[in-house]
């Protein structure tokens, strides 16, 4: 297991990383990588939906698999609750959301996607980097209040870390106690600005240690790993002992968006230095050499990711546009007199010659 | 380093006298311009260095310029106008770039407690020449808070000037000369027209301070700014098919509002509709109607309609059209009030 | 897996770590054909990434399924310049390259199982090791692709001694494959000339016979038109079906030793040849 | 559409020029980043030079045998100039359409 043990980050009250087996069934490993083989291959097919026109953009978490599904299949969806950003598609799919839905937000049908939030444990796509991270620490806040078991997971990236909100959230949780996990998927890159550009220090782990938090930071190719950290850190929080912050390194291997080309601010040989290894083919051989799954499995697995792509890709071009209705529908609970007239004008007005 | 020069802006680089270019290009050349003929000028925000910004309006100045002046921050929209507030103090021009309008929002603390408030504060000693590029408006079916339109926002905060160019000529010459103002300026980028070529004349921006008629008319006036006048121009030509000759106005500069402009142009054509892509409830549209009213009230034929988006977020890509006047829309406003009898 | 061949396995198999630089190289995403690895050995002065990573070896290789194993050859690119003389002999070579192949996962060849046993494609010197390594290891290697090969090591006439004095006090090397091998040798930077020398000199205490073992297993053989180093190529194949092998050659035209390397017709022609 | 050019990149340890082999691609073909362009020889080796970026090949510089010196343009490729931003698409600049006609008597008193 890579559990990574960087220098300057004080672990505090953390269990130590462990070289022991982990307590994952063969069942389990198996699972983990029919759900890393579903993403990446509704991933790879999502920027081809958008070259075909059928989705406007997207943004790809290719190289991210590890991280996402490791970290959201660590999670009680009994009573915890996932933040993420807008590219955490790998931790939608691992909680079970519905995908037609949650990719509706690319089809540029609702910002938010289509999905229920309290019914699925996810809260709506968030655009703006670092926004969900401060609601995180208050969800997990009322958790405390209510006496609820419940732990926030709240994602968020390297080029985030750089946002004053996340230092107000990591403060708040920590003298709020607020049992909520801090997870940093550190992709190398926010658009064209490499980590080191980014980030002081090195590492978003280190700074833990000046909220008195204690953090984790492992290889977040490894979805094993990011698996055990995710789940001892759900623990900690769970268990009274407060917010915590796992730090998973990883690489983003696609671009920023559909619409970016990293040829213009990094080179194949960055990338093929930097990419570490592929976190897919990393759990493949792991489970060749133990013998806990054959050929067989992986063809499997594979054509299970394409048919279920075919359906999502269905589900999507079948969605229309939502009513203009509901523009105004949505605003409040009680509308105003001055929206109602508004909408009334505009139906008018749509309705006329 | 920095470098003292004695070039004047106009004298910096000699070009064509009219070029053709697009929207993108003449900022791109404005920011080029300006950092050659002012060396206390700095451009930069997110992915502005190496990328040249994400629409490229910063395209090859860090190359040129060097990295010292033309250079990425940490993603972080405070971060960017707080810096740049401490380098204005320091003698700087900074010309900072919030990525997208809806990227603002983080940095408001910093634009309106500290930017806009600096030079008042220090009864005159600490001036804010600070330029900020904001990619404006909507119509690109983007993602979530990347097609709002600020401008009441920050035409409400004393302190601030707001300014939004709607073609490449004015584009060129607007931005230079915001540049060169020693008050902080909002420079609002109409971001659905950045692809959109247009002659610049390079020597002769003309004025530059007020609005500006871009189509004269007799029976009525269109009042617009941004993205919306290339649309009320294409109203106009068809409101004359039905023999109703229209004057289109653009407003350029949002505060302060060219209200001499407005009574000149209305006290004319005796009919005004305003039309924005913001919401309607005190939007600019309200600021609008209201000067033509206390100016034209005598000689109006019929109240300032509006014509904008609605109150309600900006919506998702598919229902933009829904949101953001159209031709029928604006057409519809011009009708009633055309049709309107003092009764 | 990538590094030296020191990384989590360490054998020493003649008693001493080699520190050869191994890289194995996975097929590309959604590509892979099942089929049994393919291993790489470069020309004499040149290294993987040369030989084949820049010249667009790995990544058709890749494109076309197939899991690839490069190993630089002792003083040649990432690798270590031992001491020992040793080190650098033919059959000490193919020793390491064994245990390598060995290590990432290559299997002798089981009749019906296609990911079974290991292709082997070498290129100049790689050529000379490929043939005998094909020839020594009937039960692990499946196919061979030669590439500027040549019936006698031009290495094994190599002037030594006019080389070092050559190199010691710029005395004129009058022997024009000794001035020319030299000459290219010398044209990297990243070479370590001694250690060259040294493998040069292990050469010539092993030259290369290749009447004494001939390979069994299909083979292609790969020369450019104008390749005054491999005019012995055709005698190779008459020794190699004499043998009772199934032999194909393969002339590319226009090219000599130095570039027939990035030809797509050889690239083209080898992917088949090992795919068939 | 705009142009881009690629110029012989630097091969490494001082090679000022390097002789074309064999083109892999053709002016008209559209390439993806990192597809093989051009086999290309210097004094040291052959190899293959990977596309810096995807786009559609308009003019290729040198036939087989001849050289190009570091810097001078080898491949250029077309691409198009209004490449959207960050997030989002090119509007279409469609002719207006409409479905409101005005009427109005205007009295000029």
């Amino acid at each position: 297991m890579d559990i990574l043990q960087p220098g300057p980050v004080t672990v505090g009250t953390a269990p130590s990383a462990s070289e022991t087996t982990p307590g994952l069934a063969p069942e389990q490993l198996r699972e983990l990588y029919s759900l890393m083989a579903s993403v990446r291959f509704l991933d790879t097919s999502a920027v081809a939906w958008q070259r075909q026109g059928i989705i406007p953009g997207y943004a790809p978490e290719l190289g991210q698999e590890a991280a996402q599904v490791g970290s959201a299949y660590a999670l009680d969806l009994d009573c915890d609750f996932a933040f993420p950003t807008y590219r955490e598609m790998g931790v939608a799919r691992t909680i079970g959301v519905d995908m037609v839905a949650y990719m509706s937000t690319h089809k540029a049908t609702w910002h938010g996607g289509m999905y229920d939030p309290q019914e699925s444990r996810l809260a709506p796509i968030q655009a703006v980097v670092a926004g969900s991270v401060l609601h995180a620490v208050g969800w997990a806040h009322g958790q405390t209040l209510q006496g609820t078991p419940g732990v926030a997971l709240s994602y968020f990236g390297d080029g985030a870390s750089s946002q004053g909100d996340v230092h107000e959230a990591m403060n708040f949780a920590a003298v709020m106690n607020a049992p909520v996990v801090f997870f940093i998927q550190n992709n190398g890159w926010a658009i064209s600005v490499p980590t080191e550009k980014q980030v002081a220090g090195g590492s978003v782990s280190a700074r833990a240690a000046g909220y008195g938090m204690p953090a984790i930071q492992v290889d977040g190719n490894d979805v094993v790993a990011v698996y055990e950290a995710t789940r001892r850190a759900l623990d900690h929080a769970r268990t009274g002992h407060g917010p915590m912050v796992v730090e998973a390194m990883t690489y983003r291997r696609g671009p920023h968006s559909t619409a970016d080309d990293p040829g213009r601010y990094r080179s194949l040989d960055d990338e093929r230095i930097d990419a570490g290894k592929d976190p897919l083919e990393r759990l493949r051989k792991r489970m060749l050499a133990d013998g806990i799954a054959d050929d067989d499995f992986f063809a499997a697995a594979h054509e299970t990711a394409r048919s279920e792509e075919e359906a999502i890709r269905a589900g999507i071009e079948a969605l229309g546009p939502r009513p203009g209705s509901e523009m105004f529908e949505f605003v409040f609970q009680e509308t105003t007199p001055s929206l109602e007239t508004q909408a009334n004008r505009w139906r008018e007005e749509s309705d006329h010659a | 380093m920095l470098e003292s020069t004695t070039a004047t802006l106009d004298a910096a680089v000699e070009y064509a006298e009219v070029e053709h270019l697009s929207m993108q290009q003449a900022l791109n050349r404005a920011l080029d311009d300006v950092l050659t003929a002012d060396p206390k000028t700095l451009v930069f925000g997110e992915d502005c260095g190496r990328l040249g910004g994400v629409f490229r309006i910063t395209d090859g100045l860090q190359a040129k310029h060097g990295d010292a002046r033309v250079f990425d921050t940490p993603l972080a929209e405070s971060g960017i106008l707080g810096m740049s507030v401490g380098l204005a103090m320091a003698g700087f021009h900074p010309i900072p770039e919030v990525q997208f309008d809806g990227f603002a929002y983080p940095a408001i603390n910093q634009i309106v407690c500290q930017i806009a408030r600096m030079n008042y504060r220090s009864r005159g000693k600490l001036p804010m020449p600070v330029t900020l590029r904001v990619p404006s408006f909507g119509g690109i079916r983007a993602p979530e808070h990347h097609g709002e339109s600020l401008e009441a926002l920050f035409a409400h905060v004393p302190g601030l000037k707001v300014v939004s160019p709607s073609d490449a000529h004015d584009a060129y010459h607007l931005l230079k000369y915001a540049a060169s103002r020693p008050d902080p300026v909002i420079f609002m980028e109409p971001k659905s027209r950045y692809w959109q070529k247009g002659p610049v004349d390079m020597r002769d921006g003309g004025t530059l301070s007020g609005a500006r008629i871009v189509r004269p008319g007799r029976h009525l006036t269109l009042v617009a700014w941004g993205a919306m006048v290339a649309r009320c121009l294409q109203v106009a030509e068809l409101a004359a098919e039905d023999g109703i000759d229209v004057e289109v106005l653009d407003l350029r500069w949002l505060k302060p509002i060219d209200a001499e402009a407005l009574a000149r142009s209305v006290g004319k054509t005796r009919r005004a509709v305003v039309v924005h892509e913001a919401p309607l409830t005190s939007g600019l549209g309200a600021e609008v109607a209201q000067l033509i009213t206390q100016q034209c009230f005598d000689t109006l034929k019929a109240p300032v309609e509006r014509v904008t988006g609605f109150d309600v977020p900006y919506p998702s890509g598919d229902l933009e059209d829904e949101y953001i006047p159209n031709i029928d829309r604006i057409l519809l406003g011009i009708q009633r009030v055309l049709e309107y009898r003092r009764g | 897996m990538s590094g030296r061949h020191t990384g989590e396995h360490i054998h020493t198999v003649e008693g001493t770590d080699p520190h050869l630089h191994v890289e194995v190289h996975e097929p590309a995403e959604g590509a892979d054909a099942g089929l049994r690895p393919v291993l790489l050995i470069h020309g004499f002065s040149s290294s993987s990434k040369l030989n084949w990573g820049d010249t667009g070896w790995i990544s058709t290789l890749q494109g076309a399924g197939r899991r690839v194993i490069s190993v630089d050859l002792p003083g040649h690119g990432r690798s270590a310049s031992p001491e020992d003389l040793d080190s650098y002999s033919p059959s000490r070579i193919r020793a390491d390259l064994l245990q390598i192949v060995f290590d990432a996962g290559a299997r002798p060849v089981r009749p019906g199982d296609p990911s079974s046993g290991l292709d082997v494609i070498g290129y100049s010197l790689g050529s000379r090791l490929a043939w005998e390594f094909g020839a020594t290891q009937p039960e692990l290697v499946h196919r061979l692709v030669l590439g500027g090969p040549n019936k006698e090591d031009p290495l094994a006439s190599f002037d030594l001694l006019a080389a070092q004095r050559y190199l010691a006090d710029g005395t004129p090397i009058e022997d024009e494959s000794t001035a020319g091998l030299l000459k290219m040798a010398q044209l990297l930077p990243s070479n370590d000339l001694f250690a060259l020398l040294s493998l040069i000199e292990a050469i010539k205490s092993e030259p290369f016979d290749p009447a004494e073992a001939v390979p069994h297993m299909p083979m292609l053989l790969v020369a450019g038109e104008k390749d005054e180093r491999a005019t012995t190529m055709p005698e190779l194949a008459e020794l190699a079906a004499r043998a009772g092998g199934m032999v194909e050659q393969l002339l590319v035209p226009g090219r000599n030793h130095s570039n027939a390397v990035t030809s797509r017709v050889f690239k083209d022609a080898a992917v088949a040849f090992l795919g068939a | 559409m705009a142009e881009i050019s690629f110029p012989l990149p630097d091969l490494g340890e001082g090679l000022i020029e390097a002789t074309v082999l064999d083109w892999l691609v053709s002016p008209g073909d559209q390439v993806e980043r990192n597809q093989p362009l051009v086999e290309v020889e210097t004094s040291k080796s052959a190899l293959e030079l990977p596309s810096p970026q995807a786009g559609k090949v308009i003019r290729i510089h040198g036939a087989p045998g001849e050289t190009i010196n570091v810097g001078e343009p080898l491949v250029v490729f077309e691409v198009p100039d209004n490449t959207a931003g960050i997030v989002g698409t090119v509007p279409k600049d469609d002719a207006p359409k409409r479905r409101v006609r005005l009427s109005a008597v205007l009295d000029e008193d």
